[in-house]
C-alpha cells in the first residue's frame, strides 16, 4: 500500500452506514493520488534549500541519510535526526505540521503499532514504568519501541523531503548522469507515465461506469466488476504498449533515450556535500562515543 | 416546471490550482438544446462532467430538477437511480468510456441497470446497433475497433438507456459524415420529442444548426456568451477574443459556414 | 509488505541489496532476448500494471478492504523473470515517488515480492497445471500459485524481521532493530498472509485468468520456462529452514505465549499499513479464532507449509528440468510481447 | 525522381481474418497532397500505419523512395534513420502518442533522436510550442491536458522533427476552429515547399481545399476513387454507396459543403 494512496479503500471522511459506491471511492482516491503527485510536481519547483540543490546531490543524500541512520545505535542521536529532517522541511518552505503529519501517518503509526508490543512486560521485561497489568510498559521495552520508532521517521521524513522537493523528471535525469544504464532510466520514465495513464484509464473507466450506474452495487457485484476490470485493463493495456512502441517507432526510437541533461554542481552543492559528509561523520561519531551501547 | 439544470458560482479546479472553470451562472430548462463551444481547453468537458455529477464544484453549487447535485445527494439510492436513468453522457474520448468485454455488453450495460427484461434489452440492443451501423461489431472487444467505431458504439452504448437528458462532449469527433448527418437528424427528433441535450463541440455550424442556444467559454474558463447561434456568431470580434476563430476565417477552416454564402467557389 | 527503513540492520540490508545486483542483470539479459526492442514499453507497462493493480481496492467479507500485489499473474502472463523486473521497477518507483518502502529496504522488498514471489508461484502454477490444456485446472493452479507465492514471500519478510534481533543488539541483549524473534516474527507474517491477503490475492488471480481464459486464451500460452537457478531455490530452502532453528536459537518458550502478545506481533504487515486499525476491529474476529488462539498451530501451519512448499518446488523443479526444453509446449517468446 | 510511396495489391488484415486493407495499389509522388477518405472502418489508419512502416503488407509490397519497406528493411539502422527522420506521423489517438512525462520532452524527443545539438532542439520546441500555443502547457504532464490540448502536443511532437513527409489521422479532430484553420494554412505552406502530405480525414470540405488528390476507401476496404476532389465529390451515387455521405446530406450534415452553394439558408 502506497502511504500518499493510503486512503484508498479507506476513503475520506466516511459517514458510519453511508453507501457511497466503491467506484465513486476508487475514482475519487485515484484522482486524488494524481492531484498529489501533480502537487508534489509544484512544490518541487518551487523556492527553498533542498529544492535548489542538484537531484544527484540529492539522491546521493538520500541513500547516505538512509544508511548513517541504521548505523545509529542511541535514542537522542536519532531524535536529533529527526529534528533535523524537520528544520530542512521548514528550510525548504515545506509546512512543518503538514510534513510530520504525512511521515507519521505513512511510517510512523505504523511503527508504533508494530513496536508497541514490545514496549511491554509481554515482550520485553524490566523496570515497570507505566503499570497497566500484563500491558505494563519497562523501561527497556520503551527504549527499544523508541529507538525503532525514531529510526523509522527519520528515514521516512528525510526520503519524504527529498520526493516532495524534486522533480520526478529530475530523479530520472539524476540517475542518468549518475551511470544508470539508459534503458533503464527509459524504462523507469516510462513506467510513470504509464501508471498515470493507466490510472486515468482506471478513474475514467469508473467514472464511465458511475455514469450509467443505477445503483451504488452489492458487494458481490463490485468484487466481481474489480476483477473483471483488471482483466480488461491487463487486456487493453498489452495492446496500448504495442500502440505506444508503435508512436516511439514513428519518432525515430532507436533504443537510446537521450535527454535535455543539464545538471551542473554548483558551490551551493558542494557545500551541502561537505556539510553532509561533516554531519554523517558527526553522526557516527558522537553515537558511538557519546553514547556507547 | 423545474429547470433541468441551475449553476450558481459554480467553478471546478484539478487540484494544483489548474482551474477549469470560473464563476459558471448557468440555466438549462428542459427540453433546450444548448450547444457550448470555447477554444481547447476552455473547460466544456469539465462543465459537461459536472453536469453530470462526475466531477463536482469547488466552489458554487449546481442543482438537477429543483434537487442539488452533490456527492452526498448522489449517495441517496432513489435520487441516484432517478438521475442516471434520466442523465446520459457521451465521453469526449471513446475509448475511455468502453469498460465492458464486447461492444454488446456495453451497449446492454446500461438497460441491464435500468432492470428492463431481457428480452427487451436484446430490443433496445439490436435496434440502436442497427441505426448505428455497428450490429457486426458487437462481438468485438472495443479496443481493437476503429476510431470512429469505438465512438459509435459508446454512443450506441447511452442511447439504449433513452435517457431524457443528453450531455454530448463532441459527439460528431471520429464520426463519418455520414454518421454525423444521422446524429445531427437524431438531434432534432429529440427536439422535436422535447428532449434537453447539452452538446460541447467545435463544429460551430452544426451547433448552430442543431441548437436554438450557444454558450461561449473564454478561455479564462468564463461564460462571455449566451443566446441564440446567429446572434453569438456574429459577434466576430468576441469570437476572436477569445480564441475560437481565426482572422483567415474567410478563406477556409471550420467556421467558415457561419457566413456560408459570403464567397463564390473561391477555395474550389 | 513493504518494508521501510529502519527495520532492518546493515547486515541484513546489505547482503540482500548485493544480491539483487546479479539477479536484475540476469532478468535483464534473459528479458532482452525474449523482448527484443519491445521490452521498454512492455516492461514499463507490466510495472506499471503490478503497481496500479496494488491500487484496485477488493471489498472482503467483513466491510473491509484489501488490495493483490499480482506478481504471480504477470509471471504467468509474462513469465518469471519479466516478472522480476516488471515488480522490481514498481517497487522503485514506489519507494522513489511515494515514499513507500525504504531505500536501504530495496534490496529485502525486491527479493521478496519480486524474486521469491513470482518465482515460487509460477513453478507451482505450473507443476499443477501441467501440460494439459484444461482451463479449470490452470484457474486451481494460478490461485495455489498465488496463495503460496505470497505466503513463501511473506515468510521470507518475517525470516528478515526475525533475524534482527539475533544479529543486533546491545550489549544488554536488547534488540537495536526489528524487535521480535522469529518465533514471533514469522508466524506473524505467515498467518496474516494465509489468513488475509493470501486468498485474496489468489482471488485476485483466478479471477483475471478465468477471465482470460475465457476471452484470450492466448494470453495464457505457457510462457517459456526460464530454467530457474538452482542456487536460488538453495537460498530460498535455507531461508525457510533458519525459521526452525531460529526458534531454536532464541530458546523462548513460545508456546506459552497469550493470544493478545501475538496479535500485538502480528501488527508486522506493513502491506496492512494504515489499515491495521479496522482489520482487527473488522475481520479479526471472522478470520482468526481458531488459529490465533493457539500460536503454536499457527506457527506449525507456517513451518509445514515452508516445508512442503520446498519439497514441493524442488520436485516440480527437477520435473521440468527432465523434461527436454524442446518437449515444453510454448509459442515463440517474440509472437507476443 | 522516384516516388514517395508505391504500394501494389497491398493487404493488411488484424489476425483473426479481421481485413482492414485490401489489395491496394497505389503512388504517391513527391510534393503530392493526398487526403484519404472512407466510412468508420474503411482501413484509412492501417493504410496511413502502412506508410509509416508500422504496419506490414500481409500479401502485396510497398516501397518508398525505391526501398522495399518491410519490417526486415527496417532493421538496416542507417534506412531507418533515413526513413524515421523524412517521415512523420500524427496519430488518429493523440493519447496513445504521448508517452513522455512533459509536452515538453514530447516535444523534444523526435530531434533528440535525430541527434540535433541541445541548444537546436530547444530553438526548434520553443518555435513550434509558440506557433501552436501550447507553451504554457510545456511543463505540464500530458495525461492532465484536456483533449484539444493533447491534439496539439502530438502535432507539435511531430513537427519539431521537420519531417518531408507528412502522414496525418484526423489532424483536425478535438482542435478548435482556430486551431483547425491554422493547420489548413501550414498544410498551403508545406505545397509551396514541396512536402509531401497524407492525410486521413472526414472533412470532405477541408480535405478538397488542401489537397489535389483524393482516395475514397470503400467498406469492403478497396480504393474506389482516386482523382482531384472536385471529380470525386461530384461522384455522388458513389459516395453513397461506400456509405461515406447522407441522402439528407443537403439539409446539413458535414457534407453539406460538397455542395456548398446549391441552396440559401434553408437551414438558418
Ligand atoms: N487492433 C485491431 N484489431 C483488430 N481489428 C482492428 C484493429 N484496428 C482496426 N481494426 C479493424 O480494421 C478495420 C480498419 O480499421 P481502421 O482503423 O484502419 O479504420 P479507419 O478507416 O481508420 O476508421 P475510422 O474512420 O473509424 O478511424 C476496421 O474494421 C477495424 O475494426
Ligand atoms: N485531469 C486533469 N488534470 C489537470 N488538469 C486538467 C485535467 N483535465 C483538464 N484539465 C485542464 O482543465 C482545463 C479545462 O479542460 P477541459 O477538458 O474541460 O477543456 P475542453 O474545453 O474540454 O477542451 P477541449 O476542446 O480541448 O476538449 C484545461 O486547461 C486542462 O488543461
Ligand atoms: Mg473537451
Ligand atoms: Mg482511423
Amino acid at each position: 500500500m502506497i502511504p500518499a494512496l493510503a486512503h484508498i479503500g479507506e476513503a475520506p471522511p466516511r459517514r458510519r452506514g453511508s453507501v457511497r459506491s466503491l467506484a465513486r471511492r476508487t475514482a475519487d482516491a485515484i484522482g486524488h493520488a494524481v492531484a498529489e503527485v501533480l502537487e508534489n510536481d509544484e512544490l518541487a519547483s518551487g523556492p527553498g534549500l533542498m529544492q535548489a540543490l542538484d537531484p544527484r546531490f540529492k539522491l546521493v543524500s538520500i541513500v547516505a541519510f538512509a544508511v548513517t541512520a541504521s548505523f545509529v545505535h542511541s535514542l537522542p542521536v536519532l531524535i536529533a535526526l529527526v529534528l533535523a529532517t524537520m528544520a530542512l522541511a521548514a528550510a525548504s518552505s515545506v509546512s512543518v505540521t503538514s510534513f510530520a503529519g504525512k511521515v507519521w501517518s505513512s511510517a510512523g503509526l505504523f511503527a508504533l503499532l508494530v513496536c508497541a508490543p514490545s514496549a511491554t512486560a509481554w515482550i520485553t521485561p524490566g523496570a515497570v514504568l507505566v503499570p497497566l497489568g500484563p500491558a505494563s510498559i519497562t523501561a527497556p521495552g520503551l527504549l527499544i519501541a523508541s529507538r525503532l520508532i525514531a529510526r523509522v521517521i527519520a528515514g521516512a521524513g528525510f526520503g519524504l523531503l527529498v520526493i516532495w522537493t524534486t522533480r520526478w523528471t529530475d530523479v530520472l535525469r539524476a540517475l542518468s548522469s549518475l551511470g544508470v544504464p539508459d534503458l533503464v532510466v527509459a524504462t523507469l520514465a516510462m513506467t510513470q507515465k504509464q501508471i498515470m495513464s493507466l490510472l486515468r484509464t482506471v478513474e475514467n473507466m469508473h467514472l464511465a461506469r458511475e455514469s450509467r450506474m443505477l445503483s451504488t452495487g452489492s458487494a458481490t457485484e463490485n468484487r466481481g466488476w474489480v476483477v473483471d476490470r483488471m482483466a480488461f485493463v491487463a487486456r487493453r493495456s498489452m495492446k496500448t504498449a504495442d500502440d505506444v512502441y508503435d508512436a516511439m517507432l514513428a519518432r525515430g526510437y532507436s533504443g537510446a533515450m537521450p535527454s535535455l541533461i543539464d545538471l551542473r554542481a554548483t558551490a551551493r552543492d558542494w557545500a551541502w556535500m561537505a556539510a553532509g559528509v561533516t554531519a554523517c561523520v558527526l553522526v557516527l561519531g558522537i553515537d558511538r562515543m557519546v553514547f556507547p551501547t | 416546471m423545474t429547470a433541468e439544470f441551475v449553476l450558481t458560482g459554480a467553478s471546478h479546479s484539478y487540484g494544483a490550482g489548474i482551474c477549469a472553470l470560473d464563476g459558471i451562472d448557468l440555466t438549462v430548462e428542459p427540453g433546450e438544446h444548448v450547444a457550448v463551444v470555447g477554444a481547447n481547453g476552455s473547460g466544456k468537458s469539465t462543465l459537461l462532467k459536472m453536469l453530470d455529477g462526475l466531477a463536482f464544484c469547488t466552489t458554487g453549487t449546481i442543482a438537477t430538477a429543483g434537487r442539488p447535485l452533490t456527492e452526498e445527494a448522489l449517495e441517496d439510492p432513489a435520487f441516484r437511480r432517478e438521475f442516471r436513468s434520466r442523465v446520459g453522457f457521451v465521453f469526449q474520448d471513446a475509448d475511455v468510456q468502453l469498460f465492458c468485454n464486447t461492444a454488446f455488453d456495453e451497449l446492454a450495460f446500461g438497460p441491464l441497470q435500468l432492470g428492463l427484461d431481457h428480452d427487451e434489452v436484446r430490443t433496445r440492443v439490436a435496434e440502436v446497433a442497427a441505426s448505428l451501423r455497428i450490429e457486426r461489431l458487437l462481438d468485438r472487444a472495443p479496443y481493437t475497433l476503429s476510431g470512429g467505431e469505438k465512438k459509435r458504439v459508446a454512443i450506441a452504448s447511452v442511447l439504449t438507456m433513452r435517457p431524457r437528458v443528453l450531455l454530448m462532449d463532441e459527439p460528431t469527433n471520429a464520426l463519418d459524415p455520414r454518421s454525423q448527418v444521422w446524429l445531427l437528424d437524431v438531434l432534432d427528433e429529440w427536439k422535436r420529442a422535447g428532449r434537453t441535450v447539452v452538446i460541447a463541440t467545435h463544429d460551430l455550424s452544426a451547433a448552430a444548426e442543431s441548437c436554438e442556444r450557444m454558450i461561449v467559454l473564454s478561455e479564462e474558463h468564463r461564460i462571455v456568451a449566451d443566446g441564440p447561434p446567429e446572434e453569438v456568431l456574429a459577434q466576430r470580434d468576441l469570437l476572436l477574443s477569445v480564441n475560437l476563430v481565426h482572422e483567415h476565417a474567410h478563406r477556409h477552416g471550420a467556421d467558415r459556414h457561419v457566413h456560408p454564402h459570403a464567397h463564390e467557389h473561391e477555395h474550389a | 509488505m513493504h518494508i521501510p527503513d529502519g527495520y532492518l540492520g546493515p547486515q541484513t540490508y546489505a547482503v540482500l541489496d548485493a544480491a539483487i545486483v546479479p539477479l536484475w542483470m540476469i532478468a535483464g539479459a534473459r528479458i532482452r532476448k525474449t523482448l527484443k526492442a519491445r521490452q521498454v514499453p512492455m516492461m514499463a507497462l507490466a510495472a506499471a500494471f503490478s503497481f496500479v493493480i496494488m491500487m484496485f481496492n477488493v471489498p472482503v467479507p467483513g466491510g473491509s478492504t484489501g488490495h493483490a500485489v499480482g506478481a504471480v499473474l504477470i509471471a504467468i502472463l509474462l513469465g518469471p523473470w519479466a516478472a522480476v523486473v516488471a515488480v522490481s521497477i514498481a517497487l522503485v518507483v514506489q519507494a522513489l515517488v511515494f515514499a513507500d518502502g525504504g531505500i536501504t529496504a530495496i534490496g529485502a522488498n525486491v527479493v521478496n515480492m519480486a524474486v521469491i514471489m513470482p518465482f515460487v508461484g509460477f513453478y507451482l502454477y505450473r507443476l499443477v497445471a501441467g501440460d494439459r490444456p484444461g482451463f479449470g485446472r490452470r484457474i486451481v493452479a494460478a490461485g495455489i500459485g498465488a496463495w503460496v507465492g505470497i505466503v513463501a514471500a511473506s515468510i521470507a519478510a518475517g525470516v528478515e524481521f526475525g533475524l534482527q534481533p539475533l544479529l543486533s543488539h546491545t550489549a544488554s541483549g536488547q534488540p537495536l532493530y526489528a524487535p521480535y524473534p522469529l518465533a514471533v516474527a514469522v508466524p506473524a507474517m505467515a498467518l496474516e498472509h494465509m489468513l488475509f491477503f493470501g486468498p485474496l490475492e489468489a482471488v485476485v488471480t483466478m479471477g483475471i485468468v478465468a477471465v482470460l481464459a475465457r476471452q484470450d486464451s492466448a494470453l495464457l500460452d505457457m510462457k517459456p520456462a526460464a530454467r530457474p537457478l538452482r542456487w536460488l531455490w538453495a537460498a530460498l530452502a535455507a531461508l525457510i529452514l533458519l525459521t526452525p532453528i531460529g526458534v531454536l536459537a532464541t530458546g523462548t518458550a513460545w508456546g506459552e505465549w497469550s493470544a493478545a502478545q501475538l496479535k500485538g506481533a502480528l501488527g508486522y504487515v506493513p502491506a496492512g499499513l494504515g489499515r491495521v486499525g479496522t482489520l482487527w476491529t473488522a475481520s479479526m474476529p471472522a478470520y482468526m479464532p481458531p488459529f490465533i488462539a493457539n500460536p503454536l498451530v499457527g506457527y506449525l501451519v507456517a513451518a509445514a507449509l515452508g516445508a512442503t512448499l520446498v519439497v514441493g518446488v524442488a520436485w516440480g523443479l527437477g520435473k521440468l528440468l527432465s523434461r527436454k526444453d524442446g518437449s515444453t509446449p510454448v509459442d515463440p517468446p517474440s509472437a507476443r510481447l
